[in-house]
């Protein structure tokens, strides 16, 4: 019988990196240790424990790490809890990739880059920051404003510091909510820390993070001088089939799994603004 | 054309069973229903089934795969079978044309196999609509309900029934018969086409008017202040989506036996408050968002995606079985009544 | 009735003692009846006729939540649900005004389809006679030829709880024993009920129609949407599915179920869902004495209390055969 | 067929309250009391706790008989719960029984601590008498069978 697109193939988590106290990045390989599939950045899979449920992720790692896939999650639900819970080794299923991923090689191409996350929505930001390291001379340069509730949130905190941080025509500024004692960088909200930094608007701005972050920083960028083309994000919402059919993540016409999860801010503005 | 006898009809029954796998209305304690053919069962004659025809292709239950889980270590079975060959017989002009609108998601890229399966193994006899009920509207949706699509139509006029194959499928199915088949003319079905069609004029609901919806009107229903008086009586049970032909969401389970999981697929309702509850929150926190979705999907989102056909048959199903009598009909004529 | 009712609720809104009233309104159909919140502009749409059938009091839990007091039209059956309502604490009595109204016994147009009864597009009421306005002709029958079995079974008394009463009290003895088809399935043997329930309850189709429309049913998160219970479930996707549904469901409206008949008038399959709430109803009755859930705020469910000397599931289980 | 009868094994599931039946059961086991291992216990805090959705459940994953152990009236360690078991499981096996299940599948006894003689001949008779009935496929979920 021909493949059939619900029945996911199997997949092993080989390594659990704890970032946060509620963030844990898995890596995924089928269980003969290739990478499950290829993917855009910005894409995403579902992963499963049979008997647990399933659910959709966006994929962390790079389309250029050959080797293997990785998921930044959250604990927050059923499956999440389950996974924060299990030890490398485990198996789980996978199925992906869905969506329709970030232009990176359109209208990305050669583009200043402006990447703006608030806490867990530094995961599908982080396929496509790496994404464009990887091919440095596509890009012109990159700020990458991150922020969290404390400095223990902040996921990837060690690539952050350690590579992004290093690198010529990267910009890094990180922000936390509130201050702490050994916290020597800015503090303060995403949106108001994106206005004091002034960005010029020659960007393409990618803005992922919880509704009210995505809402402030909206007015924030306009504030600025962006407008609502450069902006994109990329949006969640319930889904079981990943593939358009099962009919629940829709925004008006528009199916956030298929026809999204990315969307450039000119386009939501057609749509209306709840589900 | 080929006719028969209308008292030969439980021998070209027989004859189809004994090939294959048959479906057919028949009349039961609570109305008509689907079932499998059994010696001695009869056609119902009622225009419509309380259950709609789309069960033969997306089944309310359906196994998708097994998991054997061992420790860590996980192993997937796939459970999928060939479908046996099946014929629906006696299948209405609206639900016919569910199918179309069911193919438009389940084989678009990437096509289900699950329903390509069955949809393959399957021959739909349909059948002209003498008896519209006051509620049935499929008119409005340019469905034909004198001339049924599929892949035989059928025609019962005075004593006999006339069959005419409308695709390959069909001519094989009909050939296959032909021993109980007689040559017939064309002429008593059109005259009876003209004689139904004139039934069809004389049905009461004609509110429908393409013009008031169109996908560039998507965000004025949206944002329509209606849908709270609309919504408002709304049970949020799944009845209407469960009758409805063309109501094709999904949801997927897992289910633990005694030894393994079950991974099954079974229809779920926009009308139910957990259909998009996700772990942190739920997107569509009242009735009505859910209630409006239900109905800018069929006529506003659907169409935008699909040339324009409308996610509706008209078969009349919701309005005689709402618990409260909420419906498409007068939703249409709430929201699409304003542009003038 | 119907111009006395919306007079009424004219005067009620208009001086101010309530902001909203809950009736019927009329659709397409003369049959096709939905409730509806009404204000002084469309007040003049308020119906009341046979096949306004929908009971309202359940609504009360939703529309107390929001501001102003909303008056309610209550049929018999409806104000035994608005007591077992009151009695359960569901809804806030301040923000209610009750007005009872008599009833002559509802009808469904499915039934009257069934009867061949085609095409309806008025009804004309009498107390013992209904006329039947149809494409093809007027019909006239006997109510009691017409009307709904549940209606046929009823008790038709009000229950003491109202802010007013509208119209003239009707005291009617049921037509018939509301006892006769559980008692004539208990006479039957265990393989002939077995087949009588799977045939009935194989068409289910989970469409919760049944529970939403309870007016007992109010719980904030149903026991059958929560995922953390081991029984959630969307579909019947098993024979077990369909049986253990529609126990737990009468079950946990045993002793708080009016018998209003509800369920079985919503079922899109014609299940007769009411037989499962009588049989605890009868058993209730014959174990523990004589109880009607709503008829009045003080006396203890009967699930939530007991006698120390009550009956052994042994003294009861097994002798209707 | 018959056969196939003599060899039948039911899984009977016993929900026992931990302050008598359990008790009970750890008693006749002490006492060198013999009942059949086809008894599978479920330890519950009273026999209160047992909800109808416990018993349907045994019967869906298998259980071809269900057997609910607690305290005598009068004797429950909270006061009343056995009260309330009594009422809820008179309607629940009416019901069951209503529906075409047979009433021998469901069982409602008190057993106290002290009385591990009862506890072995009472599981000995209901495993007996289910072991009769045959297995349990009115209530069985084919699901769990695969």
């Amino acid at each position: 019988m021909k493949k059939e697109a619900l029945i996911p193939e199997i997949a092993v988590i080989t390594d659990i990196r704890i970032d946060t106290p509620d963030v844990r990045t898995f890596r995924v390989v089928t269980p003969d240790g290739k990478k499950p599939f290829e993917h855009i950045p910005g894409q995403c899979a579902m992963l499963s424990i049979p008997g647990v449920g399933e659910a959709l992720f966006s994929i962390t790692s790079s389309p250029t790490n050959t080797e293997y896939m990785e998921f930044s999650i959250k604990k927050c639900g059923c499956v999440t809890n389950f996974l924060h819970a299990v030890e490398p080794g485990q198996y789980v299923t996978v199925r992906g990739p869905y969506g329709n991923g970030f232009p990176v090689d359109t209208a990305f191409r050669n583009k200043d880059m402006l990447f703006i996350a608030g806490g867990i929505g530094l995961a599908p930001l982080r396929s496509v920051i790496n994404y464009c390291r990887h091919h440095r001379k596509d890009y012109g340069k990159i700020d990458i404003v991150y922020g969290s509730r404390s400095m223990q949130d902040l996921v990837d905190y060690k690539e952050i510091i350690d590579e992004w941080c290093h690198e010529d025509g990267i910009h890094v500024h990180l922000t936390i909510d509130r201050e702490q004692p050994e916290w020597k960088g800015h503090v303060g909200f995403v949106p108001n820390f994106v206005k004091e930094l002034q960005f010029d608007t020659n960007k393409t701005a990618v803005l992922c993070g919880p509704p009210i972050m995505i809402k402030f920083t909206l007015a924030g960028l306009q504030e600025l001088g962006f407008k609502k083309y450069q902006i994109y994000t990329t949006l969640e919402m319930k889904m079981k089939c990943g593939i358009g059919k099962c009919g629940r993540c829709n925004l008006g016409d528009k199916f956030i799994c298929k026809d999204g999860p990315v969307f450039r801010f000119d386009q939501l503005e057609e749509l209306p603004d709840e589900y | 054309m080929k006719k028969i006898q209308l008292s030969l009809l439980p021998k070209l029954l027989s004859a189809i069973a004994a090939k294959k796998a048959l479906y057919l209305p028949v009349d039961g304690k609570a109305g008509a229903d689907y079932k499998r053919y059994e010696e001695g069962d009869t056609l119902s004659r009622a225009c419509r089934t309380n259950r709609s025809a789309k069960d033969f292709f997306f089944p309310q239950v359906e196994d998708m795969a097994a998991f054997r889980v061992e420790g860590k270590k996980i192993e997937i079975i796939d459970t999928r079978k060939e479908n046996e060959d099946f014929v629906i017989f006696g299948v209405r002009a609206c639900d016919v044309r569910s199918f179309d609108i069911l193919d438009r998601v389940f084989l678009a890229d990437p096509v289900d196999t699950f329903y390509e399966n069955r949809r393959q193994h399957a021959t739909v006899v349909s059948l002209a609509c003498d008896a519209p009920e006051e509620t049935c509207f499929c008119r409005q949706f340019d469905i034909l309900a004198e001339d049924p699509a599929g892949d035989v139509a059928a025609w019962i006029v005075g004593d006999e029934m006339y069959f005419k194959a409308k695709t390959e499928k069909g001519k094989k199915l009909l050939s296959s018969l032909d021993v109980l088949l007689a040559d017939g003319d064309s002429a008593p079905v059109e005259k009876e086409k003209k004689h139904l069609e004139a039934i069809q004029h004389k049905l009461p609901i004609s509110e429908f008017n393409k013009e008031h919806f169109k996908p560039e009107d998507l965000m004025e229903h949206f944002n329509d202040p209606a849908w709270a008086e609309l919504s408002e009586a709304c049970l949020g049970c799944g009845t209407c989506t469960f009758v409805c032909p063309t109501c094709q969401c999904f949801d997927i389970r897992d289910f633990k036996t005694n030894d393994g999981v079950l991974r099954y697929r079974c229809w779920d309702s926009c009308m139910y408050s957990d259909f998009t509850k996700m772990a942190a929150e739920n997107p569509r926190h009242t009735q009505l968002e859910r209630f409006r979705q239900r109905f800018m999907h069929k006529l506003v989102y659907y169409p935008a995606n699909n040339d324009g056909i409308y996610g509706c048959v008209g078969c009349g199903r919701c309005l005689a079985k709402c618990p409260i009598s909420m419906n498409i009909v007068k939703v249409v004529k709430k929201i699409g009544g304003k542009k003038a | 009735m119907q111009k006395m009712m919306q007079d009424r609720a004219r005067e009620l809104l208009s001086s101010g003692k309530v902001d909203r009233v809950l009736g019927w309104i009329e659709g397409d159909f003369v049959y096709d009846v939905t409730p509806h919140v009404f204000r002084e502009n469309d007040i003049d749409q308020l119906i009341y006729h046979s096949f306004a059938s929908q009971n309202l009091s359940k609504y009360l839990v939703g529309e107390t939540k929001k501001d102003g007091v909303i008056a309610v039209f209550l049929r018999p059956c409806d104000s035994y649900s608005f007591v077992q309502l009151l009695k359960e604490h569901r809804f806030d009595r301040e923000k209610v005004y009750a007005i009872a109204i008599p009833c002559l016994g509802k009808v469904d147009a499915e039934d009257l389809r069934a009867m061949g009864i085609r095409g309806i597009t008025g009804v004309t009421d009498g107390k013992e006679r209904i006329i039947l306005h149809t494409l093809y002709g007027d019909v006239e029958k006997e109510k009691s030829e017409v009307i709904a079995e549940r209606c046929r079974k009823c008790r038709g008394v009000h229950a003491p709880y109202f802010d007013e009463r509208l119209g003239e009290e009707l005291t009617k003895e049921p037509l018939t024993d509301r006892f006769e088809m559980v008692e004539k399935l208990e006479k039957m043997t265990a393989e002939e009920r077995f087949a009588f329930w799977q045939d009935e309850l194989s068409r289910c189709i989970r469409c919760n129609a049944c529970r939403n429309v309870c007016p007992a049913c109010t719980c904030e998160k149903c026991v059958f949407d929560n995922a953390a219970s081991g029984i959630e479930n969307k579909a019947p996707a098993s024979s077990f599915e369909e049986q253990n549904f529609h126990i737990i469901r009468a079950f946990h409206v045993a002793g708080r179920c009016t018998d209003c008949g509800q369920c079985s008038r919503v079922c899109p399959q014609g299940i007769p869902l009411h037989l499962l709430n009588r049989k605890f109803i009868k058993d209730i009755n014959s174990c523990y004495g004589e109880y009607r859930a709503g008829a009045d705020l003080e006396e203890k469910a009967p699930l939530n209390r007991f006698d120390v000397d009550d009956c052994e599931p042994g003294d009861v289980v097994g002798k209707g055969e | 067929m018959q056969v196939n009868e003599e060899k039948f094994e039911p899984t009977i599931v016993a929900f026992c309250c931990n302050w008598c039946s359990y008790a009970g059961a750890d008693l006749s086991g002490t006492n060198r009391l013999q009942y059949p291992a086809n008894v599978k216990i479920i330890r519950v805090p009273c026999s209160c706790r047992v909800n109808p959705m416990f018993i349907l459940r045994a019967f869906q994953r298998g259980a071809d008989g269900v057997i609910l152990c607690g305290c005598h009236p009068g004797d429950c360690h909270y006061t009343t719960g056995n009260y309330f078991t009594r009422r809820r499981m008179t309607l629940l096996f009416s019901m069951l029984e209503f529906l075409g299940i047979e009433k021998e599948r469901t069982r409602l006894e008190w057993v106290s601590a002290a009385e591990g003689a009862k506890f072995a001949a009472t599981m000995n008779d209901f495993v007996a008498t289910v072991t009769k009935l045959g297995k349990n496929r009115r209530l069985e979920d084919l699901r769990c069978k695969k």
